[in-house]
């Protein structure tokens, strides 16, 4: 608790102390790292490796994006908008592809992340397939609670992702330490012995798919908003295989690990990006060297062999 | 690796540069100090005699242009060739004696092809490596997603595209496309000459996503202007790797079929459409975007033979080349063919590359209109870059002359309709620059800077 | 035609799910490495289209299946088979070939020509005399595979192993080696598919993600596991494809396959023409 | 009601799988209060027989009545909460998380103050902390019952409980079963003979999916049918 007090200190200290670009680097890794959170209660808590996460992410941000440009929404009821669609979306996959399990399960989620994908570039009409649509500056600048709201300002930005940030870390951890945070720990660890204590593993398993689905979709309305961009680019593959790396970087079943995997791994792909185009040979080679020596991640293998009270 | 030599190469050359600038530089700067002296405070006072001395201070410290280049991802291809489009524009720029005084430093940072990591990019340039520009970008996902992060960060963005996006005054005051011509104007710079010369009854076969939609919707109307009509409409998904069974689709009476392939399956696709037409078959006219970097004498390609193209800048030389193509050639080296001089095989992107070649002097020009001599002279790059109207045709543009609206961020110049003859594309047509014209869709100078 | 590519493609990686239960997802790499090869074989080999090609049948998927022997070694091996930690391995995996293709090869498309041409005409319309013969090699190679593993001394180890791997360490089989021996097999038949295809479709760094999501599709319609099933559900899908295009738009018609399939796997997670898993 | 009806009651109960009947036709009664022993040979049916009976396997045909209530379409977890509780025959724990942990996910109840009294009562309280995956198998065999315990069953299946423990360890298991049957009907699947005379008041011999005799111990000790299905060949 105290620990993840201190880490939101920490980001809010930071803007103070850091260049403009860290800062700036900060706020798209916060954005993220709540997409990572999101992804982390299914797969490090539940045991459900899900490759189609960009579904939930596209659905936020295409929501938002829509919303605001086409159906003339405001921002914040943009955000209700997109959180109600990943919830509405995150059922209905759920309801669906937890039907199957183990690889079925990765194969199901990936196939169904491919579908939407097609989806946005078949509306191409609306969205504009793969170009993607901006969001003109005049709809984020709005008046909310009678403060002047301009997402365009960087330091408001910054400050609202790390709200945001911090919401979703307290959110973590409230269902980590809650009564169904263990039930979904015992799901994974040993789902028939779950089911055979009395315990309704569907409905559990779908509780934190749809949590972790509306987690994901918030996260990619923030994206369009604050970044004031959504493109087909950002529902595709990789953006479902993003998260899994972050979360494993750092830690799944840990709440800091996917903040920390998150921001992570942005710092290597920004490094290496200077030095060398070769940001795929290092995206593999961590993901390898991870599954070889870390399976557990950072903040895994720091609670295996330190923090054993780490959550 | 690759990209090791040329930087190397780039530093002698502004080395050897600054020395042969350093007797030339203090003329420059009083004519156009002279020029500048009713314009601002900052020239006024830079025209006293110390003016030389703040000027040589300055010039150690380069301009920096953020060069956001597509090195991996889907756009590699291209990204190869405007990479040494630009290194060997940036050095002749140096080599004649820089910006403004200052010699002019590319940083290049990868994109991956991925809008998200091009914003990242965007605001690397802006705020990390206090670049004075953004520059170069081609894929237009990438600069929907980067342009917003420009707008804000204030970063003065020039890309390199083609795509309608600038023009259609949906991005912000920032962002400029100077270089290249737009799709909706080339396309509608075609349709005159198809209708007239190839036929009236056109298939279109293009990709299903938003560059294949901006062709079917400007090219539609276009023909339908010129008497023509659009009796097929053959969208293709963009995961798709053999074609064969969308050509039944095609209708007898088509008289060209008009395709725009973009991506690594337009071998495939022109080969297979060679197998299901065989020896009679209906004229086919095609956007060479598809078959940059691509040899014209490619096993498969044989089945173009015949057909035209449309090019922005021919590929080849042509038996008569005017001077400032063969300069531009040798300067990007790039022999006769299109190809890389120092392996055939290797084929360029031309009739996009000269977009980055043309935009960096196009931007050269208009730093020094604006007596640019850092980032706190932004805003008046972007107005002295809105006021530009036209470029003449030369070593700067051997593309050819152009027209600029201010209004609206993007350039229009002439287009080629080639035909491919025993492997050549010759041209057979340049469109005017009046052909490509149309109604601006906004005002950029009216938003606010 | 498609049909044929498809089986071809989706054999490997069906083969490796059948007996090591766990998906390769750097199956469409080993595919482009494999048509890289091809590429660069016909480049280096002087004599013509036809000695390349010979020569990269040989080359290609000797190079391929090195690799994937490594990697069954160093990387497979190391975490036991983990179907969870394979899948993120082998993604990892995916990305390391791809910038090593992009590195080594660069990124355009690279055209190989195919070692004789003839153009089969119709009346109404023209067919690939190559094409032709890609789809009878396609089913010599496969029932090659049905009969090494349904007739031989091999493929009754590979189904003991696939049965179950302690019986089968119990029989004295040499699991270990199996594994390899599969996980290599698998590639270097991918490698064969790439061969044969590239003339066609040509090289590009890319090109891995397409036959990976198809022959996804097709093991799983197939049931995994099954290869009878997989070539079963290759055949389906290289037609319905055509057939559900005909009547939607193709970018529609990709949608509803995919749906399809999602929901096959869901309804039937053994697949169509699979058994229950015990 | 409940006084009435059995406690637990199966009618033509039958589960094949392909063509093979694993369970065929059983009609099986049990009342409050027992302990049942349900022996065979392999391949007899019991675990099929105790699946069917707690929901993780579907009968083929058949019902399932549970007090009297008809309980064969239930779902395997709401039959826990109606008080079937079943422990594995291979051992079922989560081996990550600790013994205190374990038993108060059986007992509905996360934290640990709940569980104590259920270790209590198979002896493991003095490593309620420990991390269950490092428990001596005997130990594990024990946590399992705990678990079931903690369900607070009306009827607690127990399928091969002794397999794989040491003599000693099965002298205090016995002890245990008789005192948890004060609280619970126990069913028990067991190989181990002279467990199952001690401990049975009624015994159901399986064989070949079918019931092939009922009755006191000394009675199926007594029967010719079962000593030629079963104890002849078995070693006991």
């Amino acid at each position: 608790m105290f620990l993840h007090l201190a880490v939101i200190a920490a980001l809010f200290l930071a803007q103070f102390a850091a260049s403009e670009y860290i800062v700036l680097m900060l706020t798209r890794i916060m954005v993220l790292a709540i997409f990572a959170i999101g992804y982390n209660l299914l797969f490090g808590y539940t045991g459900l490796l899900s490759l189609g996460h960009a579904m939930f992410f596209a659905t936020g941000l295409y929501a938002a994006a829509l919303g605001t440009t086409l159906m003339g929404l405001t921002v914040p009821a943009a955000f209700a908008f997109a959180v109600l669609a990943g919830l509405a979306v995150s059922l209905v996959m759920g309801v669906i592809t937890l039907r199957a399990s183990g690889v079925a399960f990765m194969i199901v989620t990936l196939m169904f992340s491919q579908a939407a994908f097609l989806t946005v570039l078949y509306f191409g009409e609306y969205t504009r397939g793969d170009e993607g649509i901006v969001i003109p500056d005049t709809i984020r600048k709005f008046a909310f609670l009678g403060f002047d709201v301009d997402l365009a300002n960087a330091v408001l930005r910054y400050n609202l992702a790390l709200a945001f940030l911090g919401c979703a870390i307290a959110f973590s951890l409230l269902i980590v330490r809650s009564r169904i945070g263990h039930i979904l720990i015992a799901i994974r660890e040993n789902e028939t012995r779950t089911s055979m204590l009395g315990y309704d593993v569907q409905r559990y398993k779908l509780a934190a798919f749809v949590m972790s689905g509306t987690l994901s979709a918030f996260s990619g309305a923030c994206y369009a908003l604050m970044f004031a961009y959504a493109g087909s680019t950002l529902a595709s593959i990789q953006y479902s295989i993003h998260p899994l790396l972050w979360t494993l970087l750092g830690g799944a079943s840990t709440v800091l690990g996917p903040v920390l995997g998150t921001g992570l791994m942005f710092v290597l792909v920004d490094l290496a990006s200077s030095y060398t185009n070769a940001n795929l040979l290092m995206i593999g080679v961590v993901l390898i060297l991870l599954v070889l020596f870390f399976p557990k991640g950072i903040l895994g293998t720091i609670r295996e062999r330190y923090w054993k009270w780490l959550p | 690796m690759a990209d090791n030599r040329p930087k190397k190469h780039q530093e002698d050359d502004a080395m050897n540069g600054s020395k042969l600038i350093v007797p030339k530089k203090p003329g420059l700067s009083r004519r156009k100090a002279i020029k500048l002296m009713g314009a601002g405070a900052a020239a006024g006072l830079a025209a006293g005699p110390g003016f030389v001395r703040y000027a040589q201070a300055q010039s150690s410290e380069p301009i920096r242009i953020g060069f956001q280049v597509h090195r991996t991802g889907i756009g590699a291809a291209y990204g190869r060739w405007y990479e040494r489009t630009t290194t060997a524009a940036a050095a002749l720029i140096n080599e004649q004696g820089g910006i403004n005084g200052r010699k002019v430093e590319i940083i290049a940072e990868d994109d991956g092809t991925d809008p998200g990591r091009g914003a990242e990019v965007v605001e690397k340039f802006a705020t990390q490596h206090k670049c004075d520009v953004g520059f170069g970008t081609l894929f237009s996902h990438v600069v929907m997603g980067s342009a917003p992060r420009a707008g804000e960060l204030k970063l003065p963005y020039y890309v390199v595209s083609e795509g309608h996006h600038v023009a259609s005054t949906g991005l912000n005051r920032y962002t400029f496309q100077p270089g290249i011509t737009d799709v909706k104007s080339q396309v509608i710079a075609m349709a005159p000459w198809i209708a007239k010369n190839v036929g009236k009854k056109v298939c279109m076969i293009y990709p299903d996503f938003a560059f294949g939609h901006d062709h079917r919707d400007y090219f539609s109307a276009a023909i339908k202007a010129q008497g023509g009509d659009v009796n097929a409409l053959i969208p293709i998904p963009p995961t798709e790797s053999s074609f064969t069974r969308y050509f039944p689709q095609i209708p007898a009476d088509t008289e060209v079929i008009y395709h725009v392939m973009v991506g690594p399956a337009v071998l495939t696709f022109v080969k297979e459409l060679g197998e299901h037409f065989g020896s009679s078959h209906p004229a086919l006219f095609g956007f060479i975007d598809s078959l940059e970097a691509v040899d014209l004498k490619s096993p498969g390609l044989e089945f173009l033979e015949g057909s035209y193209l449309w090019e922005a800048y021919p590929r080849f030389a042509g038996a008569s080349p005017k001077p400032h193509d063969t300069f531009y050639r040798e300067k990007v080296g790039v022999d006769a063919n299109g190809a890389s001089v120092s392996d055939a095989a290797d084929i360029s992107t031309f009739s996009h590359m000269f977009g980055c070649w043309e935009t960096l002097f196009i931007l050269k020009r208009a730093m020094e209109s604006a007596g640019y001599q850092g980032p706190a002279d932004k805003a008046k790059l972007i107005e002295a870059t809105e006021a530009m109207t036209s470029f003449a045709e030369g070593n700067e543009h051997p593309q050819g002359d152009k027209q600029f609206n201010g209004k609206i961020h993007q350039c229009f110049g002439h287009q080629n309709i080639t035909q491919v003859k025993s492997g050549v594309a010759e041209v057979v047509y340049r469109t005017t620059i009046e052909e490509g014209l149309y109604e601006p869709e906004g005002d950029y100078t009216k938003m606010a800077l | 035609m498609a049909a044929a590519v498809l089986a071809l493609s989706a054999l490997g990686l069906s083969l490796v799910f059948g007996v090591m239960r766990v998906v390769n997802v750097a199956h469409g790499e080993f595919f482009m490495l494999g048509a890289m090869l091809a590429w660069w074989t016909a480049k280096m080999v002087p004599g013509g289209p036809l000695a390349g090609f010979m020569a990269a049948l040989v080359v290609a998927p000797a190079a391929v299946g090195f690799l994937a022997f490594l990697t069954e070694r160093l990387l497979l091996r190391r975490i036991k088979y983990d179907p969870e930690a394979t899948i993120v391995a082998t993604i990892g995996l995916l990305f390391v070939i791809q910038q090593l293709a992009l590195s080594l090869f660069g990124a355009d498309a690279k055209p190989v020509a195919a070692p004789f041409t003839y153009r089969i005409a119709f009346p109404w319309f023209g067919y690939s005399g190559y094409k032709l013969f890609v789809v009878v090699a396609s089913v010599f190679i496969l029932v090659g595979v049905w009969w090494v593993l349904a007739r031989t001394r091999y493929g009754l180890i590979m189904r003991v192993t696939q049965f179950d791997r302690e019986t089968a360490t119990a029989f004295g089989i040499p699991v270990n080696t199996v594994y390899s021996a599969v996980f290599v097999a698998g590639a270097a038949l991918v490698a064969v598919a790439a061969v044969l295809i590239v003339p066609i479709q040509q090289a590009h760094y890319l090109m891995g993600l397409d036959p990976l999501l198809m022959s996804f599709i097709v093991v799983i319609i197939g049931g995994l596991g099954s290869i009878k099933g997989s070539v079963i559900a290759a055949l389906i899908i290289g037609m319905a494809d055509g057939i559900i295009s005909v009547f939607f738009s193709p970018t529609l018609a990709s949608i509803i396959a995919t749906l399809a399939v999602a929901l096959v796997l869901v309804v039937r997670p053994q697949g169509l023409f699979g058994v229950t898993a015990r | 009601m409940a006084a009435v009806s059995p406690l637990l009651e199966t009618r033509n109960l039958s589960r094949s799988f392909g063509g093979l009947k694993a369970v065929s036709d059983v009609n099986f009664t049990l009342e409050v209060g027992e302990i049942r022993a349900v022996i065979g040979p392999n391949g007899a049916g019991k675990t099929t027989f105790v699946s069917l009976v707690s929901g993780r396997l579907a009968p083929s045909s058949g019902a399932v009545l549970f007090e009297g209530d008809d309980i064969t379409r239930l779902p395997a977890f709401k039959r826990v909460r109606l008080g079937i509780a079943y422990t594995f025959q291979i051992t079922s724990i989560y081996g990550n998380l600790t013994v205190a942990e374990n038993v108060a996910l059986a007992a509905h109840q996360p934290g640990a103050k709940s569980s104590l009294e259920y270790l209590e009562r198979v002896g493991l309280a003095g490593r309620a902390a420990q991390i269950a995956g490092t428990l001596a198998y005997g130990h594990q065999r024990l946590l399992e019952v705990a678990m079931g315990l903690a369900l607070r069953p009306k009827l607690l299946i127990l399928d091969e409980p002794t397999q794989g423990l040491s003599d000693s360890e099965i002298t205090n298991f016995i002890e245990l079963v008789r005192t948890l049957s004060k609280t619970a009907t126990v069913l028990l699947i067991e190989h181990n003979m002279p467990v199952v005379m001690e401990l049975a008041h009624r015994i159901t011999v399986l064989d070949r999916g079918q019931i092939l005799a009922e009755g006191a111990p000394e009675d199926i000790r007594a029967n010719r049918a079962v000593q030629n299905a079963y104890l002849g060949t078995a070693d006991a």
